[in-house]
């Protein structure tokens, strides 16, 4: 088999697989050694890597894969996005920001502070893992004391609450801290 | 013409065993031989020994359309009513025709068939179905495009709001004093509304807790507000909502 | 986006997709117009025709597809458990060509060329997924319509039902189309 072929060969069988084959698996299949398949494989990963294909062949402890370019994802993950979510509501924002700033509050507290009902936002965003219960308040009733999640931390790259930027003076931080 | 040994069950049904005996003849379509045709296919019908007769009716009932046309060729031809000769076999040969052209094109499909059929197809990418998935219920998909800044902005909005609300009710309690409410302090307080909530009703800006005192001071202060040109009014219809927003100049709270 | 760079994201688009993905699709995940991003698919899929790829990519109805090269087959059956389907009844084959050319058509049509049941032959097209039900005709009893789907264009390496090949001439093609 010519060089060119076998290149051809590696690259069906690669892509069919979509997973990785092992170099025993490729060389019998080309009826070559496997030294020189490898050496074949590789010559063949580092022309996919020079053009900048965005199909790319990976090494994983003596097998081989094939993949996509690690800079083409932002746009693969576009287009499993295309039916986005509808964007996140004023009123969820705003629940989050009291959540955030005030945590742990109620969702008494929360209504107080916004003058409207917050059990929607409060589910949509316990759904979310963007805050979670972190206890009972001791007052009447015991209500749910809610809190930010690490989920949320991580979402703005911070590593913990302590981390939240501080708000200008003027608007009091935390003013009646539950 | 040679000897036929075909046997019946070959054939899916009477237009094929007739198709292939006028092939194998090497015979015109358009000028069929119909004695020796019907000869060849009678041989096959009366050589098989099938009991099926749901199988074999088909045969039959092509048999005897076959006699039915041999019997036609011997009579003087009809004429139709532009005085040509009908030919009996016209009918046969026109289904014969039209299943031809299927025949053949189902060979062209076989050689494509053969030639691409042997194409693969990948599995789509496992991180594929992850992607999408948690795509639409995570974080991300959720909270696209949200900045911290949003958080921050949000919260003092509200806590903006939410104060002079408080300011409305607490006032609510005190016993009523000749300037509990300035038209300057009504107009900052509007301004900052307007600022915050560039468009909203006129009865937004009071609470349920506003005296009748606070309600007159504000709606002056909103008079001279529209006349210094800060805020824009206008009502969509006689009696309804008055709504205000943000006017020309740049307001400096 | 550079050329090149709009080659990479369409190979790894289609190489994670697998399956074909409509122009739109691809034409909004680069922010290109669809004519610029169809040339550009087109010069990508010449591309890989031309060095003898392994890989492929074909048009299947304005959707795109990346399949193994057909003469890498006889290597590549084995390992990935690809055996070639039988081949296609007389029966069934002839079934089909009257659906491709005739669509849409009924049962009844299709017998009334046949000259026998098409019952099993509509059933295995069904099953294979080549033909699919594309209507009810408006006629007493509202017999089923069927025609063929992306799949025969697939399986028969057409990328559309215009390139059917040409039904012989001097005999009218659809002199009675339903």
């Amino acid at each position: 088999m010519k060089m060119d072929e076998m290149e051809s060969v590696i690259e069906a069988i690669l892509f069919v697989s979509g997973k990785e084959v092992s170099l025993s698996v490729i060389a019998d299949t080309l009826e070559m050694d496997k030294a020189t398949t490898r050496a074949v494989i590789k010559s063949l990963a580092e022309k996919y890597e020079s053009r900048k294909s965005g199909i790319r062949i990976i090494e994983l402890d003596g097998s081989y894969q094939m993949c996509s370019a690690p800079e083409c994802f932002p746009y693969i993950k576009n287009i499993c996005g295309a039916h986005k979510q509808q964007a996140m509501t004023q009123s969820v924002l705003e629940t989050l920001s009291i959540i955030a700033y005030k945590q742990p509050v109620t969702k008494a507290q929360i209504e107080e502070i916004r003058g409207v009902s917050a059990d929607h936002a409060v589910n949509k965003l316990m759904e979310k893992g963007l805050i979670a219960e972190t206890g009972r308040l001791d007052a009447p009733g015991k209500p749910i004391l809610f809190g930010t999640t690490k989920e949320f931390l991580r979402h703005f790259g911070l590593s913990s609450a302590e981390e939240l930027p501080e708000l200008e003076s003027g608007l009091e931080h935390n003013e009646e801290k539950a | 013409m040679e000897q036929v040994t075909l046997k019946l069950d070959n054939f899916e049904g009477p237009l094929s065993l007739l198709y292939h005996l006028i092939e194998k003849n090497k015979v015109d379509i358009y000028d069929i031989p119909i004695f020796e045709i019907t000869k060849q296919y009678m041989d096959v019908i009366y050589g098989s020994d099938i009991k099926d007769m749901e199988f074999i009716s088909g045969f039959i009932v092509m048999a005897s359309t076959l006699m039915e046309i041999k019997s036609k060729m011997l009579l003087p031809r009809q004429k139709n009513d532009e005085g040509e000769e009908i030919d009996p076999r016209e009918e046969l040969v026109n289904r014969l025709v039209e299943y031809k052209k299927y025949r053949e094109a189902a060979e062209k499909l076989r050689e494509k068939e053969n030639l691409y059929a042997v194409r693969l197809f990948k599995e789509p990418d496992p991180v594929l179905s992850i992607i999408k998935s948690d795509y639409k219920s995570s974080v991300e998909g959720f909270m696209d495009g949200v900045t911290f800044d949003d958080i921050i902005n949000a919260f003092k909005r509200v806590m903006a709001v939410k104060e002079m609300r408080t300011d409305n009710i607490k006032s609510g309690f005190k016993s009523v004093s000749h300037d509990e409410f300035t038209i300057e302090e009504k107009m900052k307080y509007l301004k900052e509304l307007i600022y915050l909530t560039p468009k909203l009703k006129f009865a937004d800006v009071f609470s349920k807790s506003s005296t009748r005192s606070e309600i007159a001071v504000t709606f002056l202060a909103l008079l001279e507000l529209i006349k210094t040109g800060a805020v824009f009014i206008s009502q969509d219809y006689n009696f309804g909502d008055i709504t205000i927003s943000k006017g020309r100049e740049v307001l400096s709270i």
